[in-house]
């Protein structure tokens, strides 16, 4: 296709375009179902059953029992949509967006409360910042990985 | 005759409905939050507005995949909070104000922007953490509010550009409507956050607070920045900040009027993975 | 390169497809209307689109008055012929094209058109019945068919002024996709016809006529016309030809090419309550 | 409003409208639901119990039971989603439309096969074309009326 997409060179960032979208659609549609008490409970009582009864790929199935938010985005999940599952489980969104950077959830916050991420190095794929390809996981996730 | 009064930004974090509910303003990390909308709500129970005008996004809680309007304009009479998973957050009903918002459907259409009209949704934290941050927990909203959603999930999302011009439309609409209203225009969502991927919590101040400058002195400049700046500097969910230029384009200096009053500004790090901004701005 | 090498142009009447699905053509009734068609169905076998973007409107059908987008284009893969109270339509599934679609969405969003986008909605006789027409009666459409539903039920509808402009930005985003593709716009609906009240069964012959003469000749002047203008003349429900200014204005010439062919042109009184018009226009 | 409506001067014609649109709203979504044979069938066993699930006033519970149209659109009706009522009766647009004016269906249909009604005299409130309503109900039905 013609059209630009000046979206794609930025690191760990996916963005949720039509393509994204088709891809994602059951996947996405299932996590809807979880807007009622009655489902996340039957959702729970049997994860696979309940997966099962949605036209979702094995590997987006996969992605959700896993709880791996990353996978679920890499097959064309929406974060917002994704939610819905940390919803069940509890999960805050701050839990839930740094369960995808690795780190662990007392360091994500750490993060959190000395600023944030840094825009720097980060902008464009190629930089050196913390959210680099060649940077993950980050945190203590990341160190015992090269130790 | 309605005439919009004035305009209020402020994100809409989940988080901080999750701290009210849940009885957390107190604590440590909530206070200096909550603190930076003691002003607002002083001045809202002065200014008493008749209808809010609420621009926000739906968070894939109204609007699945089935159905992605880019603008969704609720002419309904009510409005519950939604569930979004983690049961529907404890605040009353959102009444709209249907007669006012055929008015703008009406008028709006007609000046060639191609609206959804919503008679029927839920409303998620989008919409209802401001009005719990500029009300705090009544047990009903004190004013008639219309919901405006705005598709910034699926991309492509309106351009800044337009979302400016919607708002100049809507100021039309509302001050040709006969009935004697105060109406504020509300933007929401923003500022810069991340919640996916390994750039999840991305924060930039400077950004952000440039962003607050060009918002109230060059709005018209900063209706021309593109997606992709949005995205880069502000991470992948601070495009919801073009959400704002639709309640910017709405204030009377766009339209040859006076220039608005600043009568707040706050900007905050962090409330859970986002930077909290607040403004308001009041037509003299 | 995708082109668009022609637009069709044809009323939607539903006893049409009553009339098809009953096997009632021969009638001395029907014979008339189907045979303005088969000029069209010969040509169309030679011309083999491979997608048709057929401008319809929903007639109460997937949209209710919970919502009501001004400008609907599905998305999706495929819509199932509705229900409307009679039982669906015995005619086959519609299948869409889902790339040009989002292709589309894309450029004509960034176009500051405000689309919604459909990935799930069955589809009524405004889409089916031009289908129909068109291609008789196969076990399988012979294309692939990106469904464009515009509101002309509920007031406001869109001005025909902006639907001949989002003709020429769906014609831009057609023209900017990388694959070959025949793509063929259809405008339906009309022509002049009034289903309700007092004034229900008026038929406006001449103001058809000049209606069809201004499409071919003077769209640009013709997209001019106010919604009133229909309504009186030619009935509450000739609103619906709108929509024949959205394939229009996606033809060559408007975009400063030459001129379109006129390969057909019929007229005829009455299908039911309704004048059926027809055209078919060809980018030399 | 300020806003104009250039359409209230059309004989026998209503514009379905925000206002209208207000208040047919549980007319017109009644409607919608006669688009499944399961409650087609549910509202012809018992067409009073059926209304009386939806919060529709009195006024148009009974204009359905009466199946008049205008008094329909009067409440609120919008004809495409009254034609579901007409569908459910198994009737034909034709049928609908005719039985607005006061003509018999044969009359209905000789006049479309005639070239339908005319616009002259029927453009605005004060002519004197068929659709005034100094002229109805049409046909046979009004000269009775008459005699
Ligand atoms: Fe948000
Ligand atoms: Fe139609």
């Amino acid at each position: 296709m013609a059209l630009d997409k000046p979206y794609q060179d930025i690191p760990g960032t996916i963005i949720f375009d039509a393509e994204q979208s088709r891809k994602g659609y059951w996947l996405n549609q299932f996590c809807m179902s979880l807007m009622s008490a009655e489902n996340r409970a039957r959702f729970k009582a049997d994860e696979r059953a309940y997966l099962d009864a949605w036209p979702m790929s094995e590997e987006q199935k996969q992605a959700v029992l896993a709880r791996d938010l990353n996978w679920c985005m890499r097959t064309g999940g929406n974060i917002y949509f994704l939610a819905k599952i940390g919803a069940t489980d509890g999960k805050s969104f701050q839990q839930m967006a740094g369960s995808m950077t690795g780190m662990s959830e007392d360091e994500y916050r750490a993060m959190m409360l000395a600023g944030g991420r840094s825009a720097d190095g980060n902008r464009r794929l190629g930089e050196d910042g913390d959210a680099q390809p060649q940077h993950q996981p980050q945190g203590a996730a990341g160190k015992k990985g090269n130790a | 005759m309605a005439r919009i009064t004035a305009s209020v930004y402020t994100s809409h974090v989940p988080a901080i409905g999750a701290a009210l509910d849940l009885g957390k303003t107190g604590e440590d990390y909530w206070q200096p939050v909550f603190a930076g909308y003691d002003f607002g709500k002083e001045w809202i129970a002065e200014q008493k507005p008749d209808v809010v005008f609420l621009v926000y996004n739906d968070h894939a809680t109204a609007f699945s995949l089935d159905l992605i309007p880019t603008f969704a304009l609720g002419t309904g009479s009510e409005f519950k909070p939604a569930d979004e998973g983690w049961g529907p957050r404890p605040v009353p009903t959102v009444y709209g104000h249907p007669e006012l918002a055929a008015h703008i459907a009406q008028s709006v259409i007609q000046d060639d922007f191609d609206l959804t009209l919503v008679n029927k949704m839920d409303v998620d934290h989008g919409l209802t953490v401001p009005l719990s941050l500029m009300f705090g927990q009544p047990e009903a909203w004190p004013c008639q509010v219309i919901p405006f959603a705005v598709n910034v999930v699926q991309y492509p999302v309106p351009a800044g550009r337009r979302c400016f011009q919607i708002g100049q439309a809507i100021r039309r609409a509302v001050e040709s409507f006969d009935e004697d209203l105060n109406v504020q225009i509300w933007g929401t969502g923003g500022m810069s956050h991340q919640l996916q991927g390994a750039r999840a919590g991305l924060i930039n101040k400077d950004w952000d607070n440039r962003f607050l400058d060009r918002l109230i002195d060059d709005p018209a400049g900063l209706s021309q920045l593109p997606h992709i700046d949005y995205v880069r500097e502000a991470g992948s969910e601070g495009i919801e900040l073009v959400m704002w230029l639709i309640a910017r384009g709405a204030m009377a200096d766009i339209a040859g009027g006076p220039k608005p009053v600043l009568r707040k500004r706050f900007y905050h790090v962090p409330a859970s993975n986002t930077a909290v901004g607040h403004l308001i701005l009041e037509n003299p």
